[in-house]
């Protein structure tokens, strides 16, 4: 269940819409290691995109270096209360999650 | 030449604190700038910066010895966790006293059993000192 | 203490959507770049990413603490004055790899994000940004302490 | 020449208390006087930092210095302890085998609670905190109590927070049992542990705001309105006894028993010392 993975708060405001997005992951960079010595496998958000109304509005590449449970924030024009945001992540395992938030 | 040992547990601990100590704090000086097996002049009287624990880890390196001085540690210890006073780094070097007699590293082990005896008796201090002195620290 | 239960509620209605791929339109995405994200240092990842050094420039806002206050979760805010802004990027110069994140800006999202990054030590902190006449760049040094109070 | 080998115990605590303002009252359950000494505790913080609202120390050490300030409220934007609140929401209604759910154990169905506890419970004869609460309703159901320090007990004190956020700390001593307990959480708040020689109050009373190493310990005052936290240190979510367990090792003590009778009315104590501030759990910490 892709359910609680990702989290977002949309606000349309003056013609703009800010979003801000949270999504719930260890973004483990490969470079820690285990008690044991050994490195922890890298296992990342490579890339988080947003579509609204078919269109996309961001996409961010993530690197080692974005924290944990990665957090974006932006503005785009348009967008209205009720619209929905659709929330895509792609893993460096390639594996995808999907979520979706309406705009407040 | 011989010397005289004068063995003085004195567990100086009446309420008011070490400034009521002027041997305490001139021992807590030269110890602090000097370390252990420093001897300095107080009062007329010459006294060494040694700590108890100290001195018996001086005694012959040997298994008996350093048996026994871990035994203590660890009794100390014990007494010390009994009031919740234990400091942390306590354990492990009772362990690696332990590991130090095993690999009949004598002189080692008696060292580290000294220490972790010595951290077990300043916790069993500073629980009696508290007892005290804790309501000086409360804000009026 | 804001009260977010009504936005929590009302946010996780839509429930998952598949074949989500499919829909999306593969417009303007950069795409991840191994050579970019894997760069052991800032020069190798700025080159595979820009065909020139970025300029340093006004018109570039880069907003970090002075001192963060624990390396690993370090807000940053980057906006620019520059029209046409195309793509964001952060790097954090001492990091294993340095470039932290990079933002496609599609035509109507505006040329102003935030995140969080994660800082191994102190460390300049550069965003770029893109538009058609080249990359632009705004630096601040970040201190990262290493606290007293492990916990 | 005659050496006489003197060996002396005792003697490497320093002794640090600021004797102009030090109680020396207050000390048994004869003297002690709960409200005197929150005043007093209001009035030491309210003297040094004249310029910070009361009702602001429920923030921590970002009442007093701006630049951490600044990121707190960033991250507080969006807090990486939302999932955690959620989760803690559908742990917190799911009903145990028997049928019956967290909701049956508290007043008010568990909602809006956090300001009354820890309490005390009179047939217990101790301190109550939240967290044993929630284990004792889980036993009490036949179910198997959960771990201390974080996981889903952090979440599910987490939302029980949550629902309470901006009700007002007012934590009752309604006798000599509550009073004893009350008493132990002082002395134990103000006593020096560990090799460091350090009390909480060295950090969180006198020390607050003044930096040690890089760390700047917040004020004892509104110390513990918004736990549990999510530290970024930990990386999760944690609760306020596993928070004392780590203070109590960074002055290298062997920390006391979480949820013992020691740290918990040290909770009932600190709680007590913020009566009259809202709760605003959870939060994040650095």
């Amino acid at each position: 269940m892709a359910k609680g993975i990702l989290r977002a708060k949309a606000k349309a405001k003056g013609g703009n819409t800010v979003v801000k997005i949270m999504a719930k992951h260890a973004m483990e960079t490969g470079n820690r290691k285990d008690k044991s010595g050994e490195k922890i496998p890298a296992k990342y958000i490579q890339t988080l995109s947003v579509v609204h109304k078919g269109k996309m509005i961001m996409e961010s590449n993530m690197g080692s270096a974005t924290s944990k449970n990665p957090y974006m924030a932006f503005t785009f024009v348009g967008g209205a209360k009720g619209d929905e945001l659709q929330m895509t992540w792609t893993e460096n395992t390639g594996s995808t999650a999907t979520e979706t938030a309406k705009i407040k | 030449m011989k010397k005289t040992i004068s063995l003085v547990a004195a567990l100086m601990m009446v309420s008011g604190g070490v400034a009521a100590h002027p041997f305490n704090d001139a021992f807590n000086e030269q110890r602090a700038m000097y370390g252990k097996g420093h001897s300095f002049t107080w009062n007329g009287q010459t006294y060494l910066t040694d700590h108890p624990e100290e001195v018996a880890a001086a005694a012959e390196a040997n298994a008996t010895n350093a048996t026994a001085l871990l035994a203590a540690a660890k009794d100390q210890y014990a007494q010390v966790l009994a009031v919740d006073f234990g400091w942390t780094l306590t354990k492990g070097l009772l362990k690696s006293a332990g590991k130090a007699l095993e690999a009949g590293k004598f002189q080692d082990s008696m060292n580290l059993s000294a220490q972790a005896q010595y951290h077990s008796r300043m916790g069993l201090v500073q629980y009696e000192q508290s007892q005290a002195e804790w309501i000086m620290a409360v804000p009026q | 203490m804001m009260n977010r239960r009504s936005v929590l509620k009302a946010v996780f209605t839509g429930g998952l959507v598949t074949g989500m791929g499919v829909l999306m339109p593969r417009i303007a995405m950069a795409a991840w770049s191994k050579a970019a994200f894997g760069a052991e240092s800032q020069e190798i990842a700025m080159g595979a990413l820009y065909e020139a050094n970025p300029q340093a420039s006004a018109d570039v806002t880069l907003k970090a603490p002075d001192i963060a206050e624990n390396g690993a979760v370090v807000p940053i805010s980057v906006k620019s004055s520059l029209s046409g802004v195309t793509s964001i990027a952060i790097f954090v110069a001492n990091n294993p790899q340095p470039l932290a994140s990079q933002f496609t800006i599609p035509e109507g999202t505006l040329a102003n994000v935030s995140c969080r990054i994660r800082m191994g030590k102190t460390s300049d902190v550069t965003a770029v940004v893109t538009t058609a006449s080249g990359s632009f760049s705004a630096s601040k040094e970040v201190k990262v302490t290493i606290g007293g109070c492990g916990g | 020449m005659k050496i006489i080998k003197v060996l002396l115990a005792g003697v490497s605590l320093a002794f640090l208390a600021s004797t102009s303002q030090a109680a020396t009252s207050g000390k048994t359950l004869a003297t002690v006087d709960p409200e005197a000494d929150r005043l007093a505790l209001q009035s030491h913080f309210q003297r040094r930092f004249p310029q910070v609202a009361l009702s602001d120390y429920v923030n921590g050490i970002y009442a007093l210095d701006a630049p951490s300030r600044e990121q707190w409220q960033d991250i507080e934007d969006f807090p990486p302890y939302e999932f955690d609140i959620e989760e803690g929401e559908i742990l917190f209604n799911k009903t145990f085998a028997n049928g019956k759910s967290y909701a049956d154990c508290f007043t008010n169905g568990g909602i809006g609670v956090r300001q009354n506890f820890p309490r005390w419970d009179d047939s217990q004869g101790k301190i109550v905190t939240l967290e044993l609460a929630i284990n004792q309703c889980r036993e009490a159901n036949g179910e198997k109590a959960l771990g201390w320090e974080k996981g889903k007990i952090a979440q599910i004190s987490a939302y029980m927070a949550y629902t309470s956020r901006d009700n007002v700390f007012d934590l009752k001593i309604p006798n000599n049992g509550a009073k004893a307990a009350y008493l132990d959480g002082k002395q134990t708040f103000y006593t020096r542990r560990g090799q460091l020689n350090m009390s909480c109050a060295n950090c969180h009373v006198a020390g607050a705001y003044i930096k040690i190493r890089a760390d700047l310990p917040g004020p004892a005052l509104g110390h513990v309105t918004h736990f549990p936290v999510f530290r970024s240190k930990w990386g999760n979510l944690g609760t306020l006894q596993r928070r004392y367990g780590g203070c109590q090792k960074n002055v290298r003590g062997v920390p006391q028993k979480t949820q013992g009778d020691k740290l918990r009315n040290l909770e009932f104590f600190q709680t007590y010392m913020s009566n009259g501030l809202v709760a605003n759990g959870p939060g994040a910490r650095k």
